[in-house]
């Protein structure tokens, strides 16, 4: 059977950490020999359009991408090619017949992680640093602030947007105000926070990616996220021609393993039991669907 | 309110204020000595840039921190004699060819990183600078010599430029090209030096984010920072001492917008502010800066005026 | 005979059509004072620029002391031991005196600057040519001719440190604002140099001072050279005849009774009539500028015309009559980037005579400029090439023309209106006013040049130090009575601004 | 040492070979990029013109590029004729966009509101570059300065209106405004594609600065202002008039190319909707030589190149970055072509 043509199309950079999660992925069905796959990255805005139609084209059966900004006029190319398959990064409702839609729902990592940050904070203090308050930031902000309110129910919260994704001194000069102001733990959003943090000797909880073994003794955890199972999914559907507009989001859930909470690692020993303990039974009730954590796009207020 | 006057006074707001300035001050120095010259340089946020990836690149293949300093200086510098090729040799426009600079600093330098890792989940990092921490002084103890040689540089070039046959020169090139022609200097050879001199101090103020203030380097990552020393050029009338004076002050009201922003009450005086409003502060800031000291500033009256040999 | 210190041998440059050098063969011996005439345009400044190495000629070659100097360099003139004093000025405003002489004084790469030793040789220079300067000025903020003595000093402190000495300088007009008595302090000075071995170039539209000072005279006219003369052979007429290539009349004055009072200054003395020419002397720097601005509507200061207070606005003015003749025509008086036909109407192409809803009357622009050249002979470009390929001469007569055209100003203000200009071009814009005034014009002349004040006025009032005195008849004043009030000695003199 | 000199006429030869000495230099630039990442060369030419100018789809896409660079190519032709360097059309740009939204998304008859929607903008533009101009006409502040740093405080504004009171409530959380009603939204110029009539809008934008500046006594003042301000204030041009006009203009044809780009591209606002359009038409309108019938040329000249270039990097599969290499290349190469259009090079 022919190998399934995958276009990709990301509004930024690939090093970016949301959207090294589905190259991630992509890469990965490469390396199994199911699929082809090309990328674009860095798209404007002005010319995501076009480069969507080119891929169509040129015979891409499976176009992912990111239409966050440009929705209206990725469904409107997904209308023109009915027979591509369009997966796309969206907080918008699937489009039939072809227009499916993902995001990153890793709330529940998240707050696990929250609950990891409050028993390990002292002073009781945390700092989030922030590019841009959008819901696929906020709601793992929010998710992490009600983890860890519920182990310190007087934890206090300082949140610093900076504008960017892609500045991390910056990042870093945020995340050292807050150090200095007493935050003891930081929920590193953006590159450079867990530096800071790594400088200061504090401690950092991760997001998206695990990066626990550059900052062994400053990351404790973090909320991962995995794009292979929706992609797989995906895959799938394409190539047993079933692929119509669905919602991929629940695939981004820790059930079906598109998120987790990364191992302990380093912080195995340092993290009390009892905060582990409360941390597993979290996760179990989470996996067996009793508890529910709750999605607030709302930008994280400071507290 | 109080918690926050508290914070100004102590040491680690002015840590970070200095550690802010740093590239501000170098890539301010830059456009100084460019713009003494007569020649406008809109290069400057792509060579930062640019400065900021040769620099890491060097280190990462394993050269010392100072060689990738060096490196990211003679990148700017050779951005720099572009420049001058355009502006200088062939008295193209200036905005332009800065804008066009910046263009291609950044674009080839994205172009020439992807070349160079195609795949890499997060930026590779390099050992950066380490602070000082031996140096018996506050504040400086915690900043990395790329600070140093940025203050050392101050008076150094305030001297150059003051106190030295090259340095009247270089002013009097800004000023009135036909009266070094006259004199026998070469218009070009000075303005072209100054712009390499300049841009190759904007190459390091690049390096400054990717081998001390950061260990990686990012797309973008420069972010505005260059347009900025622009501005502080003009606020500080085109004295060192000023642009110093210029960079600290717009880090004073970075540093303290990070501060503002998180205040755990809801932002200054009780005012839920959007975010957004605090991180304006340094810029409209600047613009007021610069309004005040309008009345004074003396501009380098040949400044981007180009000079064509024997024209009228 | 010797060699000559300089030989120039064919010099042609060519401007696109235009041809500035003709094939000019020169020479000059050392101690020798060789006086440039030409009209405007005729070629001098480009023949100097290139044996000075700013222009690079098409043809010909440059001998300094037997040895051919290397075409196009500056450097090499100045190593040579050629000095120049350019007739624009090459100083930045900016920038202190003694900076501007300093500069390329000093090897580059020396660490630092020997200023003091520096400062001490300008003012010895300074009171050894009786060219007095403050080194601390800063250059901006000094009077035009205070610029030209800084040039001079330059010029002279340049040539002093070359490596053989000064051989050759030249001065491109260099008296053009300097008073009678800087010029003749500065003709002191040159003759010491020159008995010193050191050989001048000396530019100038005075043809006194040309043959006061000059052994042999050379003209330009066309950018050919028509005449090579020793001094002794000519006479002013003579001179006159060569660079304009016909008799230059001089001036002449038509009798007409004064009118009634048309405009008046408030705050000062000043008086004008209608027919009457009242000049203001005064040394450069005194006041002039202030008051030649209000009268030209740029404020501050109100002033009466006919009895009417009017708005300080340019455009106001010149609706009233006022016709406007600015000191600098370069940077003031047209805009060196439009072409000749719209610098003609560039006070005026708001109205409606040049403009209808809105939109230039192109065609009745044109022919207006037209008129003018034809009227006010300015040469060198047609209507529609850039004002700044004019000779300063050609200029001066465009503005002139734009002012003077239509006949029917109440009130010419005339602000140093022939510096720079050649003989010809002297008579023709005397002339001018002179009719203008007969035609029942007041006229304002401001100028530093004596002998134009007591060829042209009615009345003379001095300014000095921003006052101004009562203008008493031309007849009433002695050049001693005049060099006292331009020192500041004189009574009832009232602030002009 | 190298010295220009003005040419009296331009030989009509080098006319021709001056551009296609840009080209060819580009073109050899490009193939050692190319070369580097491992990719055919020899296809990347063809796929570079083609993917610019080689078919319909390739120039329905360049057009569009073209269309907001046209008005912004304008808005700085304009103001640096007057010697009004505004590096500040990004920013108005934005600020029209924001401001055409604001309107578009009223209640009210269409008629009614898609002028009203126009004026806003060219109005929010404006008023954005008179802060500057009037700066620098009374205080002498340096506009070049003002009008990049407010390029950074209007987007911060637009961020913070697109996260707050003009956020869309539809649009689940993503900082972006309200959509403009579909009657609002500029018509396709051509079927399945995206040129639309603000193609019109700019071209006849561009006819008029050109009609403005030629023939108008407005545009003598712009142009003598631009070429002498002392000796124009001296004639009694009113300078600081003509120099507060000309920054309504600039602003107003900035916020236009925001509002066209909204009712004919994007239906609503993001803080990344312009690729550096206010930006790149400072380098159009130096490459147009400021002449405003030349910006529409040199539009389509950036456009295309960057569609093809962009085109060609995904065909050929080098990083999409090539694309800025080539414009910038192109750019620069296509500078000094002119020059010596006009200039001649001697020793
Ligand atoms: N750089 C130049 N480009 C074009 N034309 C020039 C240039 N320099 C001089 N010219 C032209 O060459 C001619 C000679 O000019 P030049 O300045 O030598 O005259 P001049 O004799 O010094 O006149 P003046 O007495 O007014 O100083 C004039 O017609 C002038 O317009
Ligand atoms: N570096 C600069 N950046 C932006 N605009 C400039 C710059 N230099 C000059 N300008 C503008 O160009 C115009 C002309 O400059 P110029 O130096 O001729 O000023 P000017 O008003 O004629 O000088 P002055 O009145 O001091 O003699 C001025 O309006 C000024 O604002
Ligand atoms: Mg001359
Ligand atoms: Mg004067």
């Amino acid at each position: 059977q022919a190998k399934l043509k995958v276009a990709a199309i990301y509004t930024v950079p690939v090093e970016q950490q949301w959207v090294s999660r589905i190259d991630k992925a992509l890469k990965a069905a490469v390396a199994r020999g199911e699929i082809e796959y090309v990328f674009s990255e860095n798209v404007a805005n002005a010319d995501y359009e076009r480069v969507m139609r080119q891929y169509a084209e040129q015979g891409n059966t499976l176009i992912v991408g990111e239409s966050f900004a440009v929705e209206a006029a990725a469904r409107k190319v997904a209308k023109d090619y009915p027979k591509v398959a369009f997966l796309m990064g969206s907080s918008g409702k699937p489009q039939a017949p072809n227009f499916s839609v993902f995001d990153n729902y890793i709330q529940e990592p998240a707050y696990l992680t929250g609950l990891i940050a409050g028993g390990m904070s002292k002073s009781g203090k945390i700092g989030m640093v922030g590019g841009y308050p959008i819901p696929e930031v906020n709601r793992l902000m929010n998710a992490f602030m009600a983890g860890v309110k519920e182990m310190n129910p007087k934890a206090e919260f300082m949140v610093t947007f900076i504008n960017s994704w892609f500045d991390p001194p910056k990042a870093k000069e945020a995340a050292f105000a807050m150090i200095d102001k007493g935050a003891d733990v930081m929920y590193a959003e953006r590159f450079g926070v867990s530096d800071a943090a790594k400088e200061r000797k504090v401690l950092a909880i991760g997001n998206v990616i695990d990066t626990q073994a550059q900052y062994p003794d400053t990351v404790v955890a973090s909320a991962l996220w995995h794009m292979e199972p929706t992609i797989d999914a995906a895959i799938k559907a394409v190539k047993g021609g079933k692929f119509k507009a669905e919602d991929y989001g629940p695939y981004s859930m820790m059930k079906p393993g598109g998120s987790t909470l990364s191992p302990l690692g380093t912080f195995d020993a340092k993290v009390p039991q009892a905060v582990k303990d409360k941390v597993a039974a979290r996760q179990k009730e989470i996996l067996a669907g009793s508890f529910k954590v709750k999605v607030d796009d709302n930008p994280p207020k400071a507290k | 309110m109080t918690e926050t006057f508290e914070l100004l006074l102590a040491a680690p707001f002015w840590v970070s204020v200095l550690r802010i300035a740093t590239p501000l001050i170098l890539g301010t120095l830059g456009v100084l000595l460019c713009e003494r010259a007569g020649v406008l340089n809109l290069g400057i946020e792509g060579i930062m840039v640019a400065g900021a990836f040769v620099g890491w690149l060097v280190v990462w293949q394993g050269a010392g921190l100072w060689t990738g300093v060096a490196a990211a200086a003679l990148t700017g510098a050779l951005f720099g004699l572009l420049h001058a090729g355009l502006t200088v040799g062939l008295a193209l426009s200036q905005h332009v060819a800065g804008l066009g600079i910046t263009l291609l600093a950044t674009s080839l330098a994205s172009y020439a990183y992807r070349v160079s890792f195609p795949k890499v989940d997060s930026p590779p990092t390099v050992e950066p600078f380490a602070p000082m921490s031996s140096l018996p002084i506050p504040v400086l103890d915690a900043q990395t010599p790329l600070t140093l040689l940025a203050l050392a540089l101050v008076p150094l070039l305030a001297w150059g430029l003051n106190r030295t046959p090259l340095g009247l020169a270089l002013r009097m090139v800004g000023e009135n090209p036909a009266a070094v022609e006259s004199q026998g200097l070469s218009v070009a050879g000075l303005r072209t030096g100054a712009i390499a001199a300049g841009s190759a101090l904007m190459g390091v103020a690049g390096a400054f984010l990717t081998l001390s203030a950061f260990n990686a380097f990012y797309f973008n990552m420069v972010n505005g920072r260059g347009w900025v020393c622009v501005a502080l050029v003009v606020f500080a009338s085109w004295r060192p001492g000023m642009a110093l004076l210029g960079a600290l002050l717009f880090a004073f009201f970075d540093a303290l917008q990070l501060r503002l922003q998180q205040a755990g009450d809801g932002g200054v005086f009780g005012l839920d502010l959007p975010y957004q409003v605090y991180l304006m502060l340094p810029y409209a800031m600047a613009i007021v800066a610069l309004v005040l000291v309008a009345r004074r500033a003396r501009y380098p009256q040949a400044l981007m005026k180009p000079y064509r040999k024997g024209e009228r | 005979m010797t060699t000559p210190v300089l030989r120039l041998q064919g010099i042609t440059k060519r401007f696109g059509a235009l041809t500035a050098n003709d094939d000019i063969s020169l020479q000059l011996a050392s101690g020798e004072v060789l006086a440039l005439l030409g009209e405007n345009g005729a070629g001098k400044s480009t023949l100097m620029s290139i044996l000075f190495g700013h222009y690079l000629a098409d043809a010909g070659a440059i001998e300094v002391d037997g040895r051919v100097l290397p075409p196009g360099q500056p450097r090499a003139a100045l190593a040579a031991g050629i000095g120049m004093v350019h007739q624009h000025f090459t100083l930045a405003d900016n920038l202190g005196v003694l900076d501007n002489v300093l500069l390329g004084r000093e090897a580059l790469w020396q660490p630092f600057s020997r200023r003091a030793a520096a400062r001490a040789r300008l003012l010895a220079l300074a009171q050894r040519f009786g060219l007095v300067v403050d080194p601390e000025a800063r250059v901006g903020d000094l009077s035009v001719g205070e610029r030209q003595r800084v040039e001079i000093l330059k010029a002279l402190t340049a040539a002093e440190t070359a490596g053989g000495g000064a051989r050759v300088l030249i001065l491109d007009e260099p008296t053009a604002v300097l008073t009678p008595q800087e010029t003749a302090s500065l003709f002191a000075s040159l003759r010491q140099m020159v008995a010193s071995g050191v050989a001048l170039i000396f530019i100038s539209h005075k043809l006194d001072e040309v043959l006061q000072i000059a052994h042999r005279v050379a003209v330009l006219r066309g950018g050919r050279l028509v005449a090579d003369l020793p001094a002794a052979d000519v006479d002013k007429p003579m001179l006159a005849e060569a660079m304009v290539g016909r008799t230059v009349a001089p001036a002449v004055r038509r009798e007409h009774a004064r009118g009634e009072a048309v405009c008046s200054v408030p705050g000062t003395p000043l008086v004008l009539h209608a027919g009457e020419i009242v000049a203001i002397a005064g040394v450069a720097g005194n006041g002039q500028a202030a008051l030649a601005e209000r009268l030209c509507g740029l404020g501050p200061g109100t002033v009466l015309l006919r009895g009417r207070t009017l708005p300080a606005r340019p455009r106001e003015f010149v609706a009233a009559g006022v016709a406007r003749i600015p000191e600098d025509r370069h940077a003031v008086g047209l805009v060196g980037d439009l072409a000749l036909w719209e610098n003609a109407v560039l006070e005026r192409y708001a109205t409606p005579r040049f403009a209808r809803a809105g939109v230039i009357r192109r065609g009745a622009a044109r022919a207006h400029a037209q008129a003018i050249v034809e009227r006010f002979d300015v040469r060198g470009g047609g209507l529609d090439r850039p004002v700044r390929a004019l000779s300063g001469g050609n200029m001066q007569k465009l503005i002139l023309g734009r002012a003077l055209i239509d006949g029917d100003a109440t009130l010419i203000v005339a602000d140093q209106p022939t510096w720079g200009l050649d003989v010809g071009a002297v008579a023709d814009v005397h002339q001018r006013l002179l009719d203008a005034a007969a035609g029942g014009a007041a006229v304002l002349l401001i100028s530093e040049d004596l002998d134009e004040i007591f060829a042209l006025a009615d009345r003379i009032a001095v300014i000095h130090a921003g006052l101004l005195t009562e203008a008493r008849e031309a007849a009433q004043w002695t050049l001693a009575d005049i060099g006292l009030a331009m020192a500041g000695h004189a009574g009832n003199a009232e602030a002009v601004a | 040492m190298m010295r220009l000199e003005r040419r009296d006429q331009t030989p009509a030869a080098l006319l021709l070979a001056a551009p296609a000495g840009a080209l060819l230099f580009t073109l050899a630039v490009t193939s050692l990029l190319v070369a580097w990442a491992g990719a055919p060369v020899g296809r990347a030419y063809a796929l570079l013109l083609e993917g610019g100018f080689g078919s319909r789809f390739a120039w329905t896409e360049t057009l569009t590029r073209a269309t907001p660079l046209i008005l912004t190519g304008l808005a700085a032709a304009v103001a640096f004729r007057a010697r009004l360097f505004n590096i500040g059309a990004e920013g108005q740009l934005y600020a029209g966009a924001l401001a055409a939204v604001a309107v578009g998304t009223l209640d009210g008859p269409p008629a009614l509101l898609f002028p009203a929607m126009l004026a806003v903008a060219m109005v929010a533009g404006a008023l954005l570059l008179l802060g500057p101009a009037w700066a620098k006409s009374r205080l002498g502040v340096d506009e070049v300065v003002t009008t990049l740093l407010l390029n950074f405080i209007v987007l911060l504004f637009v961020s913070a209106m697109l996260d707050g009171p003009m956020k869309d409530p539809t649009a689940m959380g993503w900082p972006q405004s309200a959509a403009l009603p579909d009657e609002l939204q500029l018509s396709k110029l051509l079927e399945r594609s995206r040129v639309h009539t603000g193609l019109v809008v700019a071209g006849v934008a561009a006819v008029a600065c050109w009609a403005l500046l030629r023939f108008t006594t407005a545009g003598f003042a712009v142009r003598a202002v631009g070429a002498n301000p002392r000796a124009a204030a001296f004639a009694g041009v009113p300078v600081r008039a003509t120099t507060l006009g000309v920054a309504l203009l600039s602003g107003a044809l900035a916020g236009l190319a925001g509002a066209v780009e909204v009712a004919g591209r994007t239906a609503y606002v993001t803080l990344d909707m312009s690729p550096g359009y206010g930006y790149s038409g400072i380098v159009i309108a130096m490459l147009a030589m400021l002449h405003p019938l030349g910006v529409v040329a040199a539009s389509v000249f950036v456009a295309g190149m960057l569609v093809g270039a962009d085109s060609m990097s995904r065909a050929v599969g080098v990083p999409t970055y090539i694309a800025d290499v080539i414009v910038a290349v192109a750019l620069i190469a296509m500078l000094v072509a002119t020059m010596l259009t006009q200039y001649r090079v001697r020793r």
